[in-house]
């Protein structure tokens, strides 16, 4: 299940969602970021509809091919959050804790190198675009092979 | 052809989306880039060398050598920074 | 926060709690562990009052002391449990999310390997401890360094 | 001296909890599980040779060398199996 949404989501709702009601699942992992504050006052989150839902689908897809889950939910917000607000949510359920958690990194990872979101932050100096970190890259490098 | 652009280059072009019909020479990504360069000041500031940009055609990544064509959605935009 | 109970517990008001009101958490990261159905028709966690808390501190402890993590909640059912229900529960709040994974899957790596819980499952042909699996060992193994 | 049985090896001793005053000799695990194989054939059997059993004296893991002494609590159990 993939959303992007401006609003907030229900991390609990979601989880619970992904496992209710059935008795297959071994292992629910989860993964949320969220806005830290600090220097940064706000951030808007910038997107290309379309692209970002084909994009993270695709994700979803090469996940579910390399391991076994039985469900997976993405959750992305857009728009203007304040520190402390949520901005994504990755959830996965598999009948395996290990196909979990690495599924789950996997996406993340996946996610902030493929999925074209874009940060505008806004500090003490104005507003500036994040720039994307050579660190990502390398994290979501480790997937390829 | 749909010319999207997004982030900074949004801001420097001053807009987020033109319909443009470059002329039928220009084939691939990197020639439609070239040409973009021409069209305004902002757009050669946009395209300057050195610019880490990213480019879609019809939503999905591609490289300088990808082929363009009248009615595709040709995308630009910066390394992305979700998550 | 360590807690081992007989009765079910919330993930998304235990997952909420690591966060709220703070701006200084980038990455919250959790595990929850169900019984699986299958074959077992229900199973009874049993534990070592006392020993079993102090196991799950000194896990939590090394995980504080390797990786910056800004809260932890684990949580540990024991009694008799029914396909589908939750067993346990890791959570981890994190600046960053390369912390936050590693330490959740530290912490039930090594409560699977070092925390006083057995298992024991009613099958068809009646109720049998569960066996230590040497498989567990080795993704704890992964941890020592 | 006070000794502690889970899972199988409580269903196979016959109770999970007994208070014992082992002789004087009896000063390392190793020698208190030898010493409680004596006690009965409960005992003897879910000590016997080729059993998987962890052993923790006041609640921390503890080898066959570790000492023990009137007042610990020691308990015996198999590879714990929890998560």
């Amino acid at each position: 299940m993939i959303r992007v949404q401006s609003e907030d989501f229900d991390p609990g709702a979601e989880i619970a969602r992904l496992s209710d009601g059935r008795t297959d699942i071994g292992a629910v992992t989860s993964f949320i970021g969220l806005v830290r504050g600090g220097d940064i006052r706000a951030m808007t989150l910038e997107h290309y509809p379309g692209m970002t839902e084909r994009q993270l689908a695709a994700i979803e897809a090469e996940a579910c091919q390399r391991w076994p889950l039985q469900a997976v939910t993405i959750i992305h917000r857009v728009g203007r959050l304040l520190p402390g607000e949520r901005i994504v949510l990755v959830a996965i359920a598999s009948p395996h804790r290990a196909a979990a958690f690495e599924a789950c990194e996997f996406i993340i990872d996946r996610l902030k190198t493929d999925a074209p979101f874009w940060k505008l932050e806004e500090r003490h100096d104005g507003a500036h675009w994040v720039e994307a970190k050579g660190n990502d890259d390398a994290r979501a490098q480790r997937w390829r092979k | 052809m749909k010319i999207l652009y997004f982030a900074w280059l949004r801001a420097k072009i001053g807009t987020g989306e033109e319909d443009l019909s470059p002329p039928a020479e220009i084939a691939t990504v990197g020639a439609l880039i070239a040409w973009l360069k021409t069209c305004s000041r902002g757009h050669a500031e946009a395209f300057a060398e050195g610019s880490l940009i990213r480019a879609a055609v019809n939503q999905d990544y591609a490289g300088l050598d990808h082929p363009v064509a009248a009615g595709d959605e040709v995308a630009f935009f910066p390394p992305v920074t979700g998550g």
